[in-house]
């Protein structure tokens, strides 16, 4: 099928597409894997406050080789900076600036998206899974914005935008944008509209490629 | 680049509309914020509700903000200090309405408010008539009321160091409920004695970090309610008397 | 009357019979007024930590003339100093030693004591009064020991240890000893037990100035 | 005086028994207090609940007392690392029982505990697995979900610096769930990797005042689980692999 040889976006220009939809001076929480990315493309003149959950706010880029400090990681566990203004604080404290609404945007990855803005990101209930939450349901539940990226289809091909999730939710409602590598869509009151598609991406291959109905802006 | 500084008091409040409900830092004498509650006087909304430890001592900052007839509603754990003569006199003539809230329930509904927590059970006031028109639930044996967290438009808040991020150290017992109400209002306003670089506070001792300060003003050498009591000075000024 | 003659012990005595009786290396808060002066009677050798609600820990005594602090106070608004070894906390973490039960012992004055441990020391509930309740509420529902220091009677001669509270109460069934310059009575399960009897003062004197039954240990 | 400083590790957790419920420090791969772990390794005690965040990382610290079988269940909010082994393989097989709370949520239920709050109520988890069996209420047209205190018998926390008070201060991310978990623990002991005289730590940045603290023992340079994971030790000690 033609559609095998559509790509759309790489994981790079969804990071970056992300980074400039995020206003200057926003606190921002980036979920492990491409989200990750998006602090490597913000735009120039926009400073943005990154937020780990394991209590650093003013989280800064990886040390170089050698300069890892093994007591300053992020909550994916990986060895980070913190920037001149940064602060450490504890884990009550941490989850107050999420649950407290403090928090401006976090960009997460899914396994599943529905119309409504439900999201699947912590578990695929298989039944030899060992059940890991971490911060996520509170990241969902108090961050103002929530955005996913994510591929928009499995590896076999199946559409992680969905009518209704089928793997456990991590939260109901939450999510406002996906980005995918082939669109922007908005999660609107009204359901999903397609905000941007991908070059070589249709709008009928998007559907086609989408679990739940979509409407153009 | 994220710069909360504000050029002067006046700019930093002049947005707060009559009808606003504010926190307002300090305990007793230390920690009020008292040019920014001048600020306030200047610029006059009225109907104010002020959620503060206090009602403020002798006849300016808090006490000029009320005895000015701003505010409608005190919020507070306790409304009368050996100094404090605006408050009991416009109490007793009907002209403030008083909600009374035990401190320690005071603190922890504002930190609610910050913390996301929408309410919480606590043992404080069970059996009194604090208690009374409250839930109550027994959690193993032993009797809680139930207790609402508290969010405002605004704080007011005094500390002693500020950075352009909105970072907060304070200055001993002044401290109180600055760092609490900050979180908990959805625009934070704070008057530093020292605007320092960012990165100049030690990031181990950062007590609010910015996220929660939205507007950070410089007032260096700050008025000290102890000593404009002792002056018997009034706010808006007046010959000493 | 004879009575009139009984004054039992002094503010100086009663405060250092409390002091006294307060373990070594406890945590304890102390109230406005008679309580204050515990500190200045603890046997040689215990080290006491004291907590002051507005966010000190390891409050030392008051400053030298001069030497006052604007911005280092006590709960009661009085100039205080702080020993090597204190800390400064905010609002509610210095309510969560209070209410989570850390603070071993608390010295409060009373309007009222009833028979079982009821408190009334915030309002007189006079009709044209101010309430203030402070952080007494907090202070009897959540530090493990209460202690009550007071007159035996009021200024005009009546019982301040009552069958039941009068005046409002700050907390139910929490004092557990009340120190007047009459007498050391405990609070028990089974009643106002007394302890120790002031110089000169007989049970039945004493019984006949509590407005409660009294038993002899 | 007060001296809070304990001699060693092993005096420091002798009187922990079978059965004990203990908090552990630690986020990741940083402020386990893996000394003190192991000597509880050494002391032997079985039938044990552990809360922390994580179930350990490689075959040390809080691993090796899971791979010990001294642990029956855990309370935490992430059960996989990476570099975890030991537990998955426990839990796959029925070895050992799991409550999974939220992150934010286990933090919150913590501080509760130590706070004299038994319950809250939190947004987290509204309409997923983990709300099952818990109550709702609805607060201005959101549902929350109500969450209960968590106390514990032990809580085991690592720091940097201490002094004989009880003082805490803790570094970078090691921080995490040390401070909330000091409160909550009938016995909380700690280990700095340097105790200082007391008045040393500034009173404006002590993180845990003593009053939290019952036993501090010194541990210079701990080990660092990074570097135990990277060099693949177990605990009881054997030959490097």
């Amino acid at each position: 099928m033609a559609e095998e040889t559509v790509k759309g976006w790489d994981t790079s220009t969804m990071a970056a597409m992300a980074a400039s939809d995020i206003p200057d001076g926003s606190y921002v929480n980036l979920g492990i894997g491409i989200p990750e990315l998006v602090a490597s493309y913000v735009p120039e003149g926009r400073e943005l406050v990154y937020h780990t959950e394991n209590g650093l706010l003013g989280m800064g880029p990886s040390p170089a080789a050698g300069e890892e400090d093994h007591e300053l990681i992020n909550a994916g566990k990986k060895y980070v900076t913190a920037i001149p203004g940064a602060s450490y604080f504890h884990h009550a404290d941490s989850f107050a600036m999420i649950r407290g609404g403090h928090i401006d945007y976090c960009i997460l990855g899914a396994f599943q998206v529905s119309h409504n803005g439900d999201i699947a990101n912590w578990s695929t209930g298989e039944k030899d899974a060992i059940p890991a939450v971490g911060g996520a349901m509170d990241l969902v539940a108090g961050v103002k914005n929530i955005y996913v990226i994510m591929q928009h289809c499995t590896k076999t091909g199946e559409p992680k935008i969905v009518e209704n999730c089928t793997y456990p939710l991590t939260g109901k409602n939450v999510v406002k944008r996906i980005y995918t590598n082939y669109a922007i869509i908005d999660v609107t009151e009204k359901g999903l509209y397609v905000n941007k598609l991908a070059p070589g991406v249709t709008f009928d291959f998007l559907q086609k490629n989408t679990g739940a109905g979509l409407h153009l802006k | 680049m994220i710069n909360k500084i504000i050029s002067s008091v006046e700019v930093a409040v002049r947005d707060i509309p009559s009808g606003a409900t504010i926190l307002v830092s300090g305990f007793g004498e230390a920690g009020s914020p008292v040019e920014l509650l001048h600020a306030l006087v200047d610029l006059g909304p009225t109907d104010l509700t002020i959620i503060s430890n206090n009602t403020g001592s002798g006849q300016a900052g808090l006490a000029a903000l009320i005895a000015n007839h701003q505010v409608r509603k005190v919020i507070c754990s306790f409304p009368k200090t050996s100094n404090s003569v605006v408050f009991p006199e416009l109490y007793r003539s009907g002209k403030i309405e008083l909600e009374l809230v035990p401190q320690g329930t005071l603190a922890e509904r504002i930190r609610c408010g910050g913390a996301g927590i929408p309410a919480f059970y606590t043992p404080a006031s069970v059996g009194t008539p604090l208690e009374e028109g409250k839930e109550t639930r027994i959690f193993e044996g032993r009797t809680y009321v139930l207790e609402y967290a508290i969010r405002a438009d605004y704080a007011l808040v005094k500390c002693r160091k500020a950075d352009r991020y909105g970072n907060l150290v304070y200055n001993k017992t002044a401290r109180n409920f600055g760092p609490v109400m900050c979180t908990a209002a959805s625009t934070t306003i704070v008057q530093a004695s020292e605007i320092v670089e960012a990165g100049n506070l030690d990031p181990e001792s950062i007590v609010t970090p910015g996220i929660f300060v939205n507007r950070v003003v410089e007032v260096r050498n700050p008025l000290d309610e102890s000593i404009l009591i002792a002056e018997n000075r009034s706010y808006p000024w007046q010959k000493k008397q």
